[in-house]
């Protein structure tokens, strides 16, 4: 057993975790057998998609420019005084 | 109230002879943040026990169904839905935001943070005037025809958008009106409240030097006022199809019911945050004071409510993981749910490693802050169950849920606004509560509490689902076994309720007959505690300068233990 | 007693930490606040917006059988109004700037009747299309539209009201930079409101 | 997935009656443990703490700011403790979620439950195993199927929403006005069960149960079919109602009334 197997563990698990992630939420073989899919139309399920993506980064978007912007404000307000 | 804004005030009574205040100025349209802190605290208290007076009435009705409810009378099933939609409705809406949020926000912020009053004090009253406007309006809707609105807290439609299904016609609408109204309000008052913090701060007060708790406060305003859009979008569409015969949540009429859950969880599932995290900087702010300690990682607790306040914007989804969204999308969203879990139990190992190597005086407000701390502990580890999407399949509505959620609401709300109760008590009116009564009331609330809701865990083992009137005519559920833990549940609420007439009488006596109290009755560093208790208006007779952090307690080389944060270090 | 109390909750005389002479505020208060609304106002529209793209997505035909189309080009012209009233505000700020008070109150007064007649425009299309037959009840495709180009509507009027308020400065008030920062959040708020016109446009006129 | 771990958490209150069931126990039992595990080590630290540091005459407290990186790791290994458990928990979580809510297993047959306020309708295949043909079974608040047959459902409804909730089978679906949704189970044990509406549907929500009744084979199960057909049947449910105490008062006055489905309800109680 070399030196480092823990890290190698570490990584392969990480890696082993992630594919199956990526398995279980998009594989196209699952898509058919979707339980619930099939309720809406296509177009439905996009648009929830896609609104729920819009909600999800607007607020954290629109709060973090707000701390930039505060932040860059009293950078240039430091420098100015300074 | 400032001086400048007191010149005004002068300027416009300039006909008036008296320099008193009348007793209306001064208690009801006051703009002084104390006063108004004042109102939303009592008519929060007030609703709360509006909110208790409707869970003993259906607690009774599922402990012994069918039968008269002494005080109450006969609960029948539309009479049960209305008292389980209002008791959720005003537990959430008309207590944990008020007390928590607007009455110590109003109350905490300008003397933590060394300022006179808030930015916007007109701002400030007209906040309180919507809010009570809102509470009225739901008192209301309870004696419409029809009776209250019955459709639960979340009102899904189209049983909420139908008059013909919910059979509560104006009853909804009201209810939907108050909730708009109330959310109105605390936009106003949460405007304020960041404006404040970051404008009015007291000379030398940093980032890094601001109390936990209005830190907390802050948070959780800017994830209110992030989240509730969608809230008030989907509440116009609501009146609209109540109201106005449009169909945006009716299918037959080319809606979707789904939009709805959409919305509402948008806002739903950061508002639990928006609750809690207050509560977590009233507990940090007792737990270091009583146990004389430094708060362990400042920094960390601040970023883990960061982390919490981003996070929670990603997970409301797990509410409607059987409502029939798509189920890869479930996946998305259980991971997102149980990481969650990592920036709250950083932030609990936080405050348990602040107890570490520290002198603990188990005072009543310590008392509340480690209940709270265990009790939540309780709710935060049985979210894990439920926010795995797969076993959601089976607890989705169950008295687990309702469990699950009490265990983090009621620390949350009840036992946070005891604990800042009985630690600001003392500055709020200047004189101390009685402690034998005080220890008397937590022990009687603590114990049924859990002899309440751990009960319900249980039957939501068993698959006893929500908002049933009675289960006795469930063949499964109606064994004698179940029924005995739901008569235990509500024997336990019973008692519960009959010690809070401990904390009622105890609380007034207490404001009028109580001893005098100094003015630094905890031997606390934070601001509040340099004023004359209860502060006058304008609060500071000259404006603080700040030297150091909010916690420097049992400081090395120093006589006394603790090292107020406006002391000059040559002091 | 009871002129008193009128006046109380009427005259906005609020407490002005800002002249303290100890701390001096990154960004004034009024516009810090006026930020943080409008977080709030986007995340309302964006609501709205969801709203629209999923009850869309859910219906086949687009507009439904039986319903108006809308004016498109009328309305381009309504957009061009609006666009311009910012640029009206954005000069009336730099006449300011330069001290210029009388330019900036007339160029501050067009912005204003430019919204107005936006308003008035808007109010005649409405009439329009309720005479051919688009109610809030006759589908969800006319409670969309009424809903959310009515909720921008009623936003521009709320805007124009404060404006309006705002104008007042310019009489009372003698120092320039008083005068601007008593306006700039009022004219954050137009800008927003102008700024989400085009978005909204798009979406239920144009696709 | 519970031969491999079964403290019967659940299963002594419910019978576990489904094919899934099992898995979802198992997850149950499994969450139980590690999150139990965390619970007792955190409780016993705070209460140790409690006791340990309690105030004492002279002696007076530590200086400890948790801001510097050796003080820092003391919250911060139970921190990675809780993530690993965390990411192997959501493994666990994920493979029963896609077994039960995103696969669909071949079928033996297909029910389709329909909710309206406040009852449960219900259509059989009859022989031909096809729904929307003449030979359809309709029943309310009663039904049939067989043990170890694996069914589709597709669950509909007429107003509001509804929830098709089976404890015994650790099953719940939100049933949705306009929409179809598709699922599946697999019955293991025979006897009746609890079917609810778990999903609040207005004043007669709490009257909105009925009965799923599991037939040990096809032959008993065509004999009660063949007795719904002929009208002969008196139902589990109709036996269970007539045994169950009083039930609840309604009052809904008329002139509130639209709904038909009220009116009756009003009628017959």
């Amino acid at each position: 057993m070399s030196k480092n197997w823990f890290g190698e563990l570490k990584n392969k698990t990480g890696i082993t975790v992630f594919t199956v992630l990526i398995y279980f939420t998009g594989f196209p073989s699952i898509l058919k057998a979707c339980a619930v899919c099939f309720s809406g139309t296509e177009e439905t399920l996009g648009a929830f998609y896609l609104t729920t993506l819009i909600l999800i980064i607007l607020p954290i978007a629109m709060i973090v420019g707000v701390v930039l912007w505060l932040y860059k404000k009293k950078l240039s307000s430091l420098n100015h005084s300074g | 109230m400032g001086q400048q804004a007191e010149a005004i005030l002068h300027e416009t009574e300039a006909h008036d002879a008296h320099h008193e205040m009348s007793f209306w100025d001064k208690y009801i349209f006051s703009v002084d943040h104390k006063i108004i802190g004042f109102q939303y605290m009592f008519t929060g208290l007030i609703m709360a026990a509006i909110g208790g007076y409707f869970a003993y009435a259906f607690r009774m009705q599922l402990a012994w169904p069918g039968e008269e409810v002494p005080f109450y009378g006969l609960v029948d099933a539309a009479k049960y839905n209305m008292l389980v939609t209002n008791h959720g409705t005003i537990m959430i809406f008309w207590v944990a935001m008020p007390v928590l949020i607007a009455a110590f926000g109003n109350w905490l912020i300008p003397l933590m943070i060394g300022c006179d009053d808030m930015v916007f004090p007109r701002l400030n009253r007209l906040s309180y005037q919507i809010f009570l406007v809102s509470a009225l309006v739901l008192i209301l809707s309870f004696f419409v025809t029809g009776g209250g609105f019955g459709g639960a807290w979340t009102s899904y439609p189209p049983l909420s958008a139908v008059a013909a299904y919910n059979l509560t016609n104006w009853g909804a609408s009201l209810w939907l009106l108050a909730v708009f109204l109330e959310i109105v309000a605390f936009l106003l008052g949460g405007i304020n409240f960041v404006t404040t913090t970051m404008n009015a701060r007291a000379p030398g007060m940093g980032m890094m030097d601001i109390p936990i708790v209005v830190w907390m406060i802050n948070i959780a305003v800017i994830l209110f006022m992030a989240s509730v859009g969608p809230l008030v979008a989907g509440a116009v569409m609501l009146f609209f199809d109540q109201r106005l015969g449009t169909s945006f949540f009716i299918p037959s009429g080319g809606g979707d019911p789904l939009l709805w859950e959409h919305l509402f969880w948008f806002f739903g599932h950061p508002e639990v945050y928006v609750v809690l995290l207050p509560t977590m900087g009233i507990v940090a702010e007792i737990i270091t004071v009583f146990s004389r300690k430094k708060l362990f990682g400042y920094r960390t607790i601040l970023y883990t409510a960061f982390g919490t306040g981003g996070l929670s914007f990603i997970v409301w989804a797990h509410h409607q993981f059987v409502a029939g969204i798509d189920p890869r999308m479930a996946n998305v969203f259980v991971v997102t749910t149980i990481l969650i879990s990592i920036p709250i139990a950083e932030m609990l190992f936080s405050f348990i490693a602040t107890l570490y190597g520290g002198s603990i005086e188990f005072s009543t407000p310590m008392l509340w802050a480690l209940g709270f701390l265990v009790s939540f502990l309780i709710g935060g580890v049985t979210g894990i169950y439920l926010g795995a999407s797969a076993l959601d399949v089976y607890f989705h509505d169950s008295y687990f849920v309702i469990a699950h959620f009490h265990y983090t609401f009621f620390p949350i709300t009840i036992i946070g606004m005891f604990a800042a109760i009985t630690y600001w008590f003392p500055k709020m009116f200047g004189r101390m509560m009685d402690e034998t009564l005080n220890k008397i009331h937590f022990w009687g609330t603590f114990i049924p509490f859990n002899g309440l809701f751990l009960p319900l865990f249980l039957v939501g083992m068993a698959g006893q689902h929500r908002r049933i009137a009675d289960f006795t005519q469930y063949p499964d559920l109606a064994s004698p076994d179940l029924q005995s833990i739901r008569i235990f549940a509500t024997v336990s609420l019973v008692i519960l309720l009959l010690f809070q007439f401990v904390f009622i009488y105890n609380f007034f006596n207490s404001m009028f007959k109580g001893k005098k109290a100094p003015l630094n009755p905890w031997k606390a560093n934070t601001l509040e505690w340099t004023v004359s208790s209860p502060p006058p208006h304008g609060n500071f007779a000259e404006l603080p300068t700040i030297y150091r952090g909010p916690y420097e307690y049992s400081v090395p080389g120093r006589e006394e233990d603790y090292w107020p944060q406006h002391l000059a270090p040559n002091q | 007693m009871k002129w008193s109390l009128l006046q109380h909750l009427l005259v906005a005389g609020e407490v002005n930490l800002e002249n303290r002479p100890k701390r001096k505020p990154i960004v004034p208060s009024g516009v810090f606040g006026m930020v943080i609304f409008i977080i709030t106002e986007v995340m309302f529209f964006s609501g709205l917006v969801s709203a629209y793209l999923i009850i869309r997505a859910g219906l086949e035909e687009w507009p439904p059988w039986g319903q108006p189309r809308l004016p498109i080009e009328s309305t381009a012209f309504n957009t061009l109004l609006l666009i311009i009233s910012a640029f009206a505000v954005y000069q009336s700020r730099k006449f300011l700037k330069n001290n210029l008070i009388t330019k900036a109150s007339q160029f501050h007064l067009g912005a204003i009747l430019l919204g107005f007649c936006f308003l008035v425009l808007q109010g005649y299309e409405w009439v329009q299309l309720l005479q051919f037959g688009m109610t809030l009840s006759s589908s969800v495709y006319g409670a969309l539209f009424y809903l959310i180009i009515g909720a921008h509507g009623l936003h521009v009027f709320g805007a124009l009201v404060l404006m309006t308020y705002g104008f007042i400065h310019f009489k009372r008030e003698k120092s320039f930079e008083t005068i601007s920062s008593n306006l700039l959040p009022m004219q954050i708020l137009w800008y927003f409101v102008v700024g989400i016109w085009p978005l909204l446009y798009t979406l239920v006129y144009l696709i | 997935m519970n031969e491999y771990l079964d403290l019967g958490l659940i299963t002594s209150f419910v019978p576990a009656a489904s094919s899934f069931a099992g898995d979802i126990d198992f997850l149950f039992d499994l969450i139980t443990i590690i999150v139990g595990f965390w619970f007792v080590i955190t409780l016993a630290t705070l209460f140790y703490f409690m006791i340990r540091f309690r105030r004492r005459e002279g002696v007076k407290a530590l200086y400890i700011s948790g801001e510097k990186h050796s003080e820092k790791v003391w919250t911060h290994y139970p921190h990675y403790g809780v993530i690993a458990f965390d990411v192997f928990l959501i493994g666990f979580v994920i493979v029963v979620w896609v077994n039960v809510k995103q696969t669909l297993p071949a079928n033996e047959d297909t029910i389709r439950a329909i909710g309206q306020q406040w009852s449960w309708s219900f259509v059989h295949t009859g022989a031909d195993g096809k729904l929307d043909t003449e030979d359809d079974v309709n029943t309310v608040n009663d039904l049939h199927v067989i043990k170890d047959n694996t069914y589709h459902f597709e669950l509909q409804s007429r107003d509001v929403l509804h929830n098709f909730a089976i404890p015994a089978f650790r099953l719940r679906q939100d049933t949705i006005p306009g929409r179809t949704i598709r699922g599946w189970f697999k019955p293991t044990i025979s006897g009746t069960f609890d079917l609810q509406c778990a999903e609040i549907c207005g004043r007669g929500h709490s009257m909105m149960f009925a009965a799923i009744t599991v037939h040990p084979d096809r032959k008993s199960y065509d004999e009660t079919m063949d007795a719904i057909r002929a009208g002969t049947y008196e139902s589990h449910f109709e036996k269970k109602r007539q045994l169950g105490p009083v039930p609840l008062p309604f009052t809904v006055s008329k002139s509130e009334t639209d709904s038909p489905y009220a009116i009756e309800l009003a009628q017959s109680f």
